[in-house]
């Protein structure tokens, strides 16, 4: 038992710390650190810069092209590229449909879908939810029919996040009817940039445009991008659930909004002295910061136990990160006071320093606390968390 | 005591909700608030023509004459509605204001043209230093002859962009945190040296920031006596927060039947989501919110109605520190039970949450009242008695 | 509307404000007030008092010699009673049996019991509960066999309040077995100090000796202690739950407890200054002081607004109220700090100050927050009667 | 980074789970506790065989030479059983004292003694008037010649009713909250002007209240320099802290077995309890509670043992205030889960809800812990770096 870093882990934070100081573009960084909106460029660029080092894919094994990082360096890593500002990693490619590849790709998929991934050349997006599908995802209705060497998609996914900046989705689709519902469903990667597909913006009500419906009209994708087996494509489905990489617990960016929040607290005056000093906030500070420490070790602990991921621990990670990552939002906004009110888009854009109301830092942060409402319910919601830790841990 | 509503009343509150079903809707709601002025003020004058711009003005000025029960019940009906029109800075802070003023020719001239529904008022209060008080007031006045000259900044003035009449409060005597010296004057927002930033806010309503720059009015422009506002503020401004807990309430109310009606209809795994323990306990517990809410409401109402007293501003205070707390638990769990549709701006339960989540912040935040809660003398007796 | 209480009201309340500190014994008062144990004694010395001057059965109607207080009346006797440190009325023949005689009771019962419990002659508990009964109070299994003009009845209740004390109890029992477990349960009045009955104690996790199991050894129960008729029992017993009096928010208790706490932080020393300047502590009594109001607003609002009981609504007022007098004893337990964990039995008894570790007032504060886990269990739990309002409030 | 326990370690876990199933039940806690010391002292010998009383004592004094990590086992171990010895108190508090006397040939003594059980010890450290700081120390030693002269009064010593040997800290300069001028005095709990008075806690175990009145000890009786001790005493109370998060963490392992054995067998309206999404719910999130507490019993072990560093002391408090969190919120849902039976004294669950509730209470509050982490330096980086 040792919770010190090694030496060489050590080196691998000070190596990471240092690439990014040199290589993140600063304009970037401030716009993540303020809460503005970034563009699909800011998410390209900084993932062609890490490309170029390999380090986007660091964590893959290396008979993909990874590096074999360790748990425990993918934390370290995920740490001080957060820590410094960094916009996370778009993870639909890279932890999600990458870990389904590898497993049961065709030798051509994991050449060339996992190759463009490494280089950064596809933004993949994720076609699960289905209108009225929600949290019970077996209910899902698109269907595919194959004709020939093609399948021909028809139906409507929802929820997508970024599908307007997407080259490629993987998607859950019906290519039969049969008793169980969880038999009959595929999994089928769909260019974006097909004959058919209509993506609608849904605007959220923080009037910020990330997820999206996608229509699929007579779509014709090639059979060579089913993945597997017909029909097995449920399997696959939990098995990317269970094997996502994805730092769930979001660490690495709440600490670096608990250090902002801290930031704030010492530049706001209340009553004359800074924000810092009243103690309800102090404590308030405190305390998240407290409950963030357990998680992190919480999230160390998991990572080390195991050389592979995550089993249904992984849901007390995302129950506790989401919860945090709330909070924080919530004190940032009662932090904002009556500045949490106004609400002036132009404020949310880069470089707009002069077009807020009141200290520019505060601007965002009640449309932030909004936003945030949605961690507690995409990616499985808290309460479909506590049903799988209640059946699969507790036995209940 | 008596909780029950007069026959009248609840007419009242039946004439705004079928006011706002036929003319509240998100787009229509959008377009008055994106617009300029102009189509605001088409549907001000219907509202006015309800009897809501002129309620708390006396029978003698040809208002309704009624008091903060009223106001209760207008600003549930107005929740339910999720109105945008300026109900709380006109007709309650402003008409407040304006009755007291005692310079009576031009007392009868305003109150005439707000009961009519052609002036639009806003107090200019708040300012942009964060402070535990909510009677800090920075912004000077100072006497040069027959005219004092306003220097300052105000913040988060309610529907300041559209107000036909700002009154701003303004220091002719002591230091920030006095209650003796404070002045009201009444500004046209044309006059020069005033600068108005004017913006949307989150919650679906307008306010402007206020930068006053050497500006001369003359004496007259003073509403009552110099350096004696201090309390009529306060008793506008809770009188104000009673009306936004009232308005919580008709907030909550509407969205808690949207919350429950996709509980009973939402299907997952087979059965209505509404079926599942965990979400209708959450469910249980917004109307346990809803209910305190309503009763603090009920508290804040009537304690604001009263001549201004202690106990009656620990207790308005009390209601707007319960009903924030009630507000934030209520809108999350709003959002949580309707899940993703519940985070999108197309469906109407959002515009609720929103305003719900919002609602705290004005006139005073959680924070302040809090502070003033536990500053204020408590009485011998607390409350009710 | 309107929220001032009326001249008769302010009347009222001077006359019972002036009678409590005329006539409640300052011993007594102390003990309440200090959290000290009570003797049987002590509550029977107060009924006696209030029976004298007719005010135990104040909210009784006229007919069964009440004095039809109305409910803002019994809602001002229970502030002031409980503000002066008196202590509660026990409800078990006041406020459970009483209704049900009222309503269904033969002439004989009424006359009898009705008149004893009048004057303060019964010492009444209720026989509900059973092992394994618990919420599902239905499957009672205690059973009564007619035998000529006598019930034989055999079983076991639990979580029998003061049974040690009673000299009545009133019971549902099993009469007959039948599909619907409902049916087939009777309501009946049995002598406490019958052959056949033994009481053994429960002790708490705090030491209290408050509820007792009660085993019935073919005891012999005359029929006319059958109330109403054979197998109506469950009946009866809803009607009891809608009609219990008994003031179910606690608003009265909580509000001197709420005073304790403010008395306490003015004098207590926290780092040389009194603990009520001690910003977080004065931040939760302000809390709950606003948290309590509102509570009081709504009993005020669900007792005004009908002349007879609460239905679903009560399930509001129990659960608010007992969370906030949970609130109340932890918060209490926290000021106490280390003095929380001295547990001097002697410390618990009237006039003992001598005996305990620490500042007086805090010997009971630990063992009083553990003992009030009780009231969010008994009484139909938090979780049921939240059940109870989603489907009948809400209709989910 | 490495959280696997060692072989040994396990093992050591092991060995102290299966002598409590065979030493440790209600009953016989309670005669023990009730006890005066006698059956206390007998069982000791059996955890001083065990190894338990000397796993701090290096190798060369004849005990275990463990650590921090050993220590973490031990105490979870006694979570599990509920064991009511005084481990705390003199295996890890008291040890680390000891270990660090600088009079060798007392130091070899005594060390030999705990090793052996026969030598329980208690830190008489805190006391009535309630700080902020735990640091804080009123109690005097004069110098007088070559003696020091005791006064003041110590509260809540853990397990001084039974300690053969008492560790005294007092003020030889300095003032009430310094750092400096802290002193640590050996005195026999028979001295001529020490008066205890002993009792039981709450949570099943013993302490007592401590006069001291003109308490004349030798110089000699010192222990280490003087006026240096403050380190020392924070160290060996930290390493205490710790302990407690490791009990903490094993009293919730079984509580939350025994509750989920309760869910899934206990049946109300025809289906086990454990069916009901709200109670499952509960469950879990105890379990996401426990989770957490381990997570932060881990980091409060290992910063306990390192070479006693600033950033140690914040997360050893951080640690102390997130399981109190935790253990208050667990413990009420334990009984919560068990409904009446959870009240009762007849059911062991009852008894680690207890242990549970006021563990947050001994060496340092929650309150206390919790304005140490505020007020020492955050360091560059926070966790684990």
């Amino acid at each position: 038992m040792d919770l010190e870093y090694t030496a060489d882990e050590h080196a691998f934070r000070d190596a990471v710390r240092d690439f990014v100081q040199a290589e993140l573009p600063q304009d970037i960084a401030s716009r993540v650190r303020d809460h503005r909106r970034l563009s699909r460029d800011d998410h390209v660029i900084w993932q062609d810069i890490l490309a170029r080092k390999g380090w986007l894919t660091g964590h893959w094994p290396s008979r993909f092209g990874g590096l074999d990082w360790t748990p425990v360096q993918c934390h370290v890593f995920d740490e001080e590229t957060a820590a410094a500002g960094a916009p996370r990693l778009i993870p639909f490619g890279l932890n999600m449909v990458a870990p389904v590849l590898m497993a049961f790709g065709s030798p051509w998929q994991q050449a060339h879908y996992l190759g463009r991934i490494r280089q950064n050349l596809d933004w993949w997006c994720q076609g699960y939810s289905e209108p009225g599908s929600g949290s019970d995802l077996a209910s899902l209705k698109m269907s595919a029919v194959r004709e020939g060497d093609h399948y021909v998609v028809t139906g409507q996914k929802t929820w997508t996040t970024y599908a307007q900046h997407a080259d490629m989705i993987f998607c859950l689709v019906r290519t039969a009817q049969g008793p169980r519902r969880q038999e009959g469903i595929s999994f089928l990667l769909i260019d974006m940039h097909s004959a058919g597909i209509t993506v609608r913006p849904i605007i959220l009500l923080d009037g910020e445009h990330e997820v999206n419906e996608v229509f699929f009209d007579a779509v014709r994708v090639p059979v060579e991008n089913l993945v597997g087996e017909e029909g097995r494509g449920w399997t696959y489905a939990k098995y990317l659930l269970g094997h996502e990489r994805t730092n769930i617990a979001g660490v690495g960016a709440s600490k670096r909004e608990v250090r902002a929040l801290r930031e704030l607290a010492a530049q706001l005056q209340f009553d004359g002295r800074r924000l810092a000093e009243h103690a309800p906030v102090a404590r308030r500070i405190a305390e998240i910061e407290i409950d963030l420490l357990a998680l992190e070790m919480t999230v160390l602990r998991v990572l080390s136990a195991r050389e592979q991921a995550p089993g249904p621990e992984a849901s007390i990670l995302k129950l506790r990160g989401t919860e945090i990552q709330q909070a924080i939002s919530e004190l940032a906004m009662d932090m904002a006071g009556q500045y949490a009110l106004p609400f002036v888009p132009e404020a949310f854009a880069a470089g707009s320093e002069a077009c807020g109301v009141g200290p520019v830092a505060l601007a965002p942060l009640a449309a932030r606390y909004l936003n945030l409402r949605k961690v507690s319910i995409y990616g499985g919601s808290n309460e479909i968390q506590r049903n799988i830790i209640a059946q699969t841990i507790l036995g209940l | 005591m008596d909780f029950t509503l007069t026959e009248e009343q609840s007419l009242l509150g039946d004439a705004i909700d079928r006011f706002n079903a036929r003319t509240q809707d998100s787009v229509s709601r959008r377009r008055r608030l994106e617009s300029e002025a102009g189509r605001l003020r088409t549907m001000w004058h219907e509202v006015a023509a309800l009897g809501l711009a002129g309620l708390l003005v006396p029978e003698a000025d040809g208002g309704s004459g009624a008091g903060m029960a009223e106001v209760m019940v207008m600003m549930q009906a107005a929740g339910r509605g999720l109105m945008v029109e300026p109900l709380v800075a006109t007709a309650v802070v402003g008409a407040t204001l304006l009755v007291a003023d005692t310079d009576v020719s031009r007392r009868t001239r305003l109150l005439a043209r707000l009961v009519a529904g052609d002036l639009l008022l806003a107090l200019a209060h708040a300012e942009p230093q964060a402070s535990a008080s909510m009677q800090q007031v920075l912004t000077e006045a100072r006497c040069q002859g027959d005219e004092y000259v306003l220097q300052g900044a105000k913040s988060l003035v309610l529907h300041g962009g559209e107000a036909d009449l700002l009154l701003v409060s303004a220091r002719t005597a002591g230091s920030p945190q006095d209650l003796e010296g404070v002045s009201l004057f009444l500004l046209d927002p044309a006059h020069p040296g005033v600068v108005k930033r004017d913006y949307a806010t989150l919650d679906g309503h307008r306010a402007c920031e206020l930068a006053l720059d050497e500006v001369r009015v003359p004496a007259s422009a003073m509403l009552g006596r110099a350096g004696t506002a201090a309390a009529l503020i306060e008793h506008a401004l809770d009188r104000g927060s009673a009306a936004l807990c009232a308005e919580a309430v008709g907030v909550m109310e509407t969205l808690l039947a949207q919350t429950t009606e996709y509980l009973r209809t939402r299907e997952q795994f087979g059965q209505a989501i509404g079926r599942f323990q965990v979400l209708q306990h959450k469910a249980v517990d917004m109307l346990v919110q809803l209910e305190q809410s309503r009763s603090m409401a009920y508290l804040a109402s009537l304690r604001a109605d009263a001549a201004h007293r202690e106990d009656g501003a620990r207790e308005v205070s009390a209601a707007r520190v319960s009903i924030a707390r009630s507000a934030r638990a209520f809108a999350q769990s709003a959002i949580q039970l309707h899940g993703g549709i519940g985070m999108t701006d197309e469906l109407p339960a959002s515009h609720y949450a929103r305003r719900l989540s919002l609602l705290e912040f004005w006139l005073g935040t959680r924070e302040q009242h809090l502070e003033r809660y536990m500053h204020l003398k408590q009485p011998d007796r607390v409350a009710a008695s």
